[in-house]
C-alpha cells in the first residue's frame, strides 16, 4: 500500500506524520473550546429566558 | 462657559456602569458627586476628563478646559514638590507655582523629594498641582484621601477661591467638605444594561 | 444589502452556519485527495527522490501561514475604521490558525532541510523571514492574551498587526541583502521538465485549495466561539444587574 | 515639550534614575561574552561588530521597559493625555529623552568596548556611524512598543516580544554596515537604508504611539 | 508554603504574567544573532553553546525583574514579612517557581534553539545537561539580588549590574561544559563545578536574601 | 496577653519623628492614633508590626501577633478576591475566608478579579485580608480610605466583633468611625530631635 519511499521514508512519513499531528491537535482544541463556549452561552441564554419571564 | 452632559452613559471594562446622567455646571458652581463604593464615580469622571470614551450621550465644553486628579498624584517621587509643579505649570504653559504651594502649606516641604513625604502630605502636593494648570474645571477623584482635618479645610478654601474667580468644580468623594455644592447622588442613575445602547459588548445582545 | 451586513454577529452566525458544512466537506475532500494524489500517486523527483512528496504539505502550510497574515491585517483594518466586531474576532480567531501553519511549514521544512542541504536549519532569506513571522504570530497572540478588556485588546493587537505588517515587509528586504539564499524561489523550482511539472503540480494545486478551505472552516467556527464567549459576557452582565 | 524633555532628563540623572544603567549592561555583556564564547582573539574579532551592535540593542530595550510604566503607575500619564501639549509630541520627546540618555552613551562606550573584543581598527568610524543612524529607530519602535503593553502587569517582557521582531531591520542594516566597516568593504548602501529606517520610524512612530497609548490608558 | 508556590505558579499562569516569555525572549535572542553576527553556519555552530548559555542567562535575569517588584508595590512583602512564615522559605519558594516557570522551560527550548545555530549533533545533550545544573543557580542568585534591589525605582536594570557578575562563574562553567560537550571533549569537571555553584547557592543564598529584603522593607 | 509599648521613638528616612510613645493596649481595646499629617503615624504603625526598628524603646507583644495593612492592599491584581483570601488564609496555616467574605459583603465580588475592583471594593477586600490571618492584633493605617458610608459601618461592625473576641486593634485615621476606643494623639509626642537616642545619625552629633 505505502510507496517505496527509499532512504527518506523516515523524512517523508515524519513530515506527514508531524504535521498531520498538529493539524489534528489544532482542530481538537478549537473544537473543545467551542464546545464549552457553546454550551456556556446556551446555559445563561436559557437562564436569562427564565429571568425574563419571573 | 460651562460643562453640560445630557444623557450619558459611561463602561468600565466593557460593563456599562452609569447612564443617563445630565447636569450642567455654571462658572462659579461646584457638583459633588456621592454614591456607594463600586457605583461608577471614578469611571464617569474619567470619561469627562476625556480619558475614555462614552457610551452614549454627550459632554459639552470639556475640551481643554478640565483638570483631573484621580486616586494617583502624577507627581514623580524623585522630584521635589517645587519641580513637580514648575513640570507641570510648564506643560501648561505658565510659571507661577508660589500661589500653589501657599494655598497648601506647602512651602516648608517645597525642596523635599515628593518620594519621602507623608501619605498626606503627598495628597496635598497632588492638589495644589491642580492650581497651577490654569484651567477652569477641576475633576477630582476623592480629593480628601489621607487629609487631616487642617489639610482638608485647606482644600476647601482652595476650592472656595477657585469658584469664586469663575471656575468650576466636580467632585467624588464619601465625606462631607462643609462646602456649598450641588449633590448628585449617582445610585439612582446605575445603569440597566439592556436598555443601554452603544455599549461595547451590545452587539452580541 | 452590503456586504457590511455581515458584520452583525447574527447575520454573521446565520451566513456562517450555512457556509461551514460545505467549507468543512470541501476541506476534507481536498486535503484528503490532494495528500493522497501527492502521497500514493506521483513519482519520486530525479534529485530529491521520494521527499518531494513533503511539498504537498509545505508549500500550502506556507501558503496559509502567510495569508492569514494578510486577512488578518485586512480584518484589523476593518476594525479600526468600521469598528466591526465580528472583523476584529475573526482576526483574533484566525492568528492560532496562522501560528501552527507557520510551525507546520518550519517543521516540514526543517525535516525537508536535513536530507536535501544536510542541515535543519540555514540563514536563508526565506526561511528567515518567515522565522519572523512566527515570531509576529506570538507577540500578537500574546498581546491578544494579556489585554483584559476585549475592545482595548482589539485596538491594540490591530495597532500591531499594521505596524508590524510595515516592518515584516521591510525585514523581507533586510533579509534579502544581508544574505544568499539556498530555498527554491519560484522560477528556479523542482519542475525542470514540462511533463514532470504537471504531475506535481496538480495534486499540490488540490492541496492548496483544500488547506484554504480548512482556514476558512476553522476561521468561521472559531469566529463563531469568539461571538458565544462575548454574548456570554454580555449576557452575564445583564444577569448580575438584575439581580 | 522642552519642560517634558528636561524633567526626563533630570529623572534619568537622578539617583535611581536610568541613566548609566543601560550602558551598565552594555559593558556587562560584553564582557561576559568571551566567558561564554571562549577566549580565542580571532573568533572573537569576527563577531566583533554584531556583538556591539547586538549588545546597543538589547541595552536600548532593557531600558525602555519602564519607559512608560513609571509614568503611568503615578498617574503622569493620565494627566499627560488630559493636557494640551499633543500626546504625540509628548511620545516623541520622550523617545527623544531615552535616546539622549541610553543610546547616546552608547555610541559613546562603543569603541571602547570593540577594543575589549579586538575589532580590527578600520571598524571603529563605521561602528560608530552605524549606531549613530540606528539608535534613534530602536529608542522609537521601543516607545512605539512600551505605549502598547503600559497597562499590563509584567508588560516588560511582553514588550520585548513586541519589539524585538519590529527591530530586525534595523539590526541586520545596522550590524552589516559595521561588518562591512570592519573588513573594509562599502558600506553605504546599508547605511542609507538605516537611516532611512530611523527617518521613517521619527516621522510615523510617535502618532501609532500616541493612538495605542490612547487605548491603553482608557 | 506550597500555598506560595501555587500562588506564584497560577500568576505567571494568567494572562499577562510571566510564563513564557522568558522562553519568548530566549529565542528572540537566539534569532537575532545570525541577523548581528552574518548568516555563515560554521562560525554560528562555533559560538552556539556559549551564546544559548549567554541567552539562557538573560532571559533569567530579564524575568527576574519583576519578581519580588510587583510583591513590594502592592504591599504583599510587608504582609509576607509579618506572616509566620520564615522569609527565608518564601524567598526559596519564590527562587523555585521562578525556576520552574523560566529556568525549566528554557532547558526545555535550548536543543530546539540548537538547531537554528548549527549546534553539533553530540552538543545537545550536554548542553542540555549543563544547563539543568546551571539554571537553578540563576534562578536563586537572581533572587538575592532582587531582594537587594527591590524598594528602588527603576530596580531592574540596577539588579542585571549588581547580578551579572555574580552570575560570571556559573557562566564560565556552564559555556565551558557545553562547548566541551559539542566538540566532544571530557566535561566532568565543569559539570561538578557547576553543580556545586547550584548547591551552594541553594543552601546559602535564601537566608542573604531574606536578610537583604528585612533591610529594603524597612 | 497584651501589647505594650515603652518610651518609644521612631524615626524615618534616618530622621527621628516621634519619641516617648508609651501605652498598653490589653486584648478586647482599641487604640485610634490621630496626628496631623506628616507627624508619624505610619512609621509608628510600621514599627510596631516590626517592619522597621525602633530607635529606643521597646515594643512588647508583637511577635506573631501582628496582622498589618498599610496603605497598599496586599492583593493581587490578576487573582479573584476568594483566591487572594485563600491564599493569605494559607500563609497563616488556615483555612476558612467565608466569615471573611460576609463580614465585608464580597460574596458577589468572590470571583471578579481584584483588578477590576473600584478602589472601594478593592479596600474592602484587603480588610477582610485581616479576618483571615487569625491574628489577635490589627494594626490599620488609614483603614477606611476610599469607603463609603455602608463599608465603614462593616469595618466598624469587624473590628467591634474582633475586640469581642478578645483581639486588639490600632488604628491610625483621620475620620470618626464611632468606636468606642482610647484615642492618642501623637501631636504633642512630635520630636525634640536633640533630645533623641539612638537616632542613625546620632553619632555624628
Ligand atoms: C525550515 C525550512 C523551510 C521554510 C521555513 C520554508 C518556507 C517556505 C515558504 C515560506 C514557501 C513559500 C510558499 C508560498 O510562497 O506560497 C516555501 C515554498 C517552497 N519550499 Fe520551503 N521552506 C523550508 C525548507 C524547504 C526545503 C528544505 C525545501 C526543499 C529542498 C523546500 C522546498 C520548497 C518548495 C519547492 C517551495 C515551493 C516554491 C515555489 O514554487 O513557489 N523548502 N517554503
Ligand atoms: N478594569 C475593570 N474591569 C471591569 N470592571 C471594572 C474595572 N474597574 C472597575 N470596574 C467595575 O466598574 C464599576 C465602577 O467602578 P468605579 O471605579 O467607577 O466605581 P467608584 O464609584 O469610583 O467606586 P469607589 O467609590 O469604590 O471608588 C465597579 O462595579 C467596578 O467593580
Ligand atoms: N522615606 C522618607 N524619607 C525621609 N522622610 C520621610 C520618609 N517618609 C516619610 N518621611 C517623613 O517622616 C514624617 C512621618 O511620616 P509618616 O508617613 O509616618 O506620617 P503620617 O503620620 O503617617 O502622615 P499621614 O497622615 O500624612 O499619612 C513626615 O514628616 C514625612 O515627611
Ligand atoms: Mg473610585
Ligand atoms: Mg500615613
Amino acid at each position: 500500500m505505502i510507496p517505496d519511499l527509499g532512504k527518506y521514508a523516515e523524512a517523508v512519513l515524519g513530515a506527514y506524520g508531524l504535521s498531520l499531528l498538529l493539524l489534528a491537535a489544532l482542530l481538537i482544541l478549537t473544537l473543545r473550546r467551542g464546545k464549552k463556549a457553546r454550551a456556556a452561552l446556551r446555559r445563561i441564554e436559557e437562564e436569562t429566558a427564565r429571568h425574563g419571564k419571573g | 462657559m460651562a460643562l453640560s452632559l445630557s444623557d450619558l452613559a459611561v463602561a468600565r471594562g466593557g460593563v456599562p456602569v452609569l447612564s443617563g446622567v445630565s447636569f450642567t455646571l455654571d462658572a462659579g458652581q461646584a457638583l459633588v458627586i456621592r454614591g456607594p463604593n463600586g457605583s461608577g464615580k471614578t469611571t464617569l469622571l474619567r470619561t469627562i476628563a476625556g480619558l475614555q470614551p462614552a457610551l452614549s450621550g454627550s459632554i459639552e465644553g470639556a475640551d481643554d478646559t478640565v483638570a483631573y486628579a484621580g486616586h494617583a498624584d502624577g507627581l514623580k517621587a524623585m522630584l521635589s514638590v517645587a519641580e513637580n509643579l514648575t513640570f507641570w505649570a510648564a506643560v501648561y504653559g505658565r510659571r507661577n507655582i508660589d500661589a500653589a504651594l501657599a494655598a497648601y502649606a506647602l512651602a516648608p516641604l517645597k525642596d523635599r523629594l515628593t518620594g519621602t513625604l507623608s501619605a498626606g502630605q503627598k495628597r496635598r502636593a497632588g492638589l495644589a498641582r491642580l492650581m497651577v494648570t490654569g484651567r477652569p474645571i477641576w475633576v477630582l477623584d476623592e480629593p480628601t484621601v489621607s487629609l487631616d482635618t487642617h489639610a482638608v479645610g485647606l482644600f476647601a478654601d482652595a476650592v472656595r477661591a477657585h469658584l469664586r474667580a469663575g471656575g468650576m468644580a466636580l467632585l467624588a468623594t464619601h465625606i462631607d467638605l462643609g462646602l456649598d455644592a450641588d449633590v448628585l447622588d449617582v445610585t439612582p442613575l446605575l445603569a440597566q444594561a439592556n436598555t443601554l445602547h452603544g455599549a461595547s459588548d451590545e452587539a452580541f445582545l | 444589502m452590503s456586504l457590511w451586513e455581515y458584520a452583525n454577529p447574527v447575520k454573521f452566525l446565520a451566513l456562517s452556519a450555512r457556509v461551514q458544512p460545505f467549507a468543512w466537506a470541501a476541506a476534507a475532500i481536498g486535503i484528503f485527495v490532494g495528500l493522497a494524489w501527492g502521497f500514493f500517486a506521483t513519482p519520486d523527483d530525479f534529485r530529491q527522490g521520494s521527499t518531494v512528496k513533503i511539498i504537498y504539505i509545505h508549500v500550502p502550510a506556507a501558503w496559509i501561514a502567510i495569508n492569514a497574515w494578510i486577512m488578518m491585517l485586512v480584518a484589523s483594518l476593518v476594525w479600526l475604521v468600521r469598528r466591526h466586531h465580528v472583523s476584529a474576532l475573526a482576526a483574533k480567531a484566525a492568528a492560532p490558525v496562522g501560528l501552527v501553519m507557520t510551525v507546520i511549514g518550519l517543521l516540514t521544512g526543517a525535516i525537508w532541510g536535513q536530507p536535501m542541504w544536510g542541515t535543519w536549519w540555514a540563514w536563508d532569506p526565506r526561511l528567515t523571514s518567515f522565522l519572523i513571522l512566527f515570531l509576529f504570530y506570538l507577540g500578537y497572540i500574546a498581546l491578544w492574551e494579556a489585554v483584559e478588556d476585549p475592545d482595548t485588546a482589539a485596538d491594540l493587537t490591530s495597532v500591531l498587526c499594521l505596524v508590524g505588517s510595515v516592518f515584516a515587509l521591510l525585514s523581507r528586504y533586510a533579509v534579502l541583502f544581508w544574505s544568499q539564499g539556498l530555498h527554491q524561489g519560484a522560477s528556479l523550482s523542482l519542475d525542470k521538465e514540462e511533463n514532470i511539472s504537471n504531475v506535481f503540480w496538480l495534486p499540490l494545486v488540490v492541496s492548496i485549495g483544500g488547506f484554504t478551505l480548512l482556514f476558512l472552516a476553522l476561521v468561521l467556527y472559531r469566529t463563531g466561539t469568539e461571538i458565544a464567549l462575548r454574548r456570554t459576557r454580555a449576557l452575564g452582565v445583564r444577569l448580575d444587574r438584575h439581580t | 515639550m522642552i519642560a517634558l524633555l528636561v524633567r526626563d532628563l533630570r529623572l534619568a540623572f537622578r539617583a535611581g534614575g536610568g541613566f548609566g544603567l543601560g550602558l551598565a549592561f552594555f559593558l556587562i555583556l560584553v564582557v561576559l561574552v568571551p566567558f561564554s564564547i571562549g577566549p580565542q582573539s580571532a573568533l572573537l574579532a569576527s563577531i566583533a561588530p554584531g556583538i556591539l551592535w547586538l549588545g546597543a540593542l538589547l541595552a536600548c530595550l532593557l531600558s525602555l521597559d519602564r519607559l512608560l510604566a513609571l509614568d503611568f503607575e503615578d498617574g503622569t500619564l493620565d494627566v499627560l493625555a488630559t493636557a494640551p501639549l499633543p500626546l504625540e509630541a509628548a511620545l516623541a520627546v520622550k523617545g527623544l529623552a531615552h535616546w539622549i540618555t541610553t543610546g547616546l552613551p552608547l555610541v559613546l562606550a562603543a569603541p571602547v568596548l570593540g577594543v575589549l573584543l579586538n575589532l580590527p581598527a578600520q571598524g571603529f568610524g563605521w561602528l560608530v556611524v552605524s549606531l549613530v543612524l540606528g539608535t534613534p529607530a530602536l529608542s522609537m519602535i521601543g516607545t512605539f512598543g512600551a505605549a502598547l503593553t503600559v497597562g499590563i502587569k509584567r508588560g516588560g517582557l511582553l514588550m520585548s516580544l513586541l519589539v524585538l521582531p519590529l527591530y530586525v531591520p534595523t539590526l541586520i542594516f545596522g550590524a552589516e554596515a559595521a561588518r562591512r566597516g570592519a573588513v573594509g568593504m562599502a558600506v553605504e548602501t546599508p547605511l542609507l537604508l538605516l537611516a532611512g529606517i530611523s527617518l521613517g520610524a521619527i516621522a510615523l512612530l510617535p502618532f501609532a504611539a500616541a493612538a495605542a497609548l490612547r487605548m491603553t490608558i482608557r
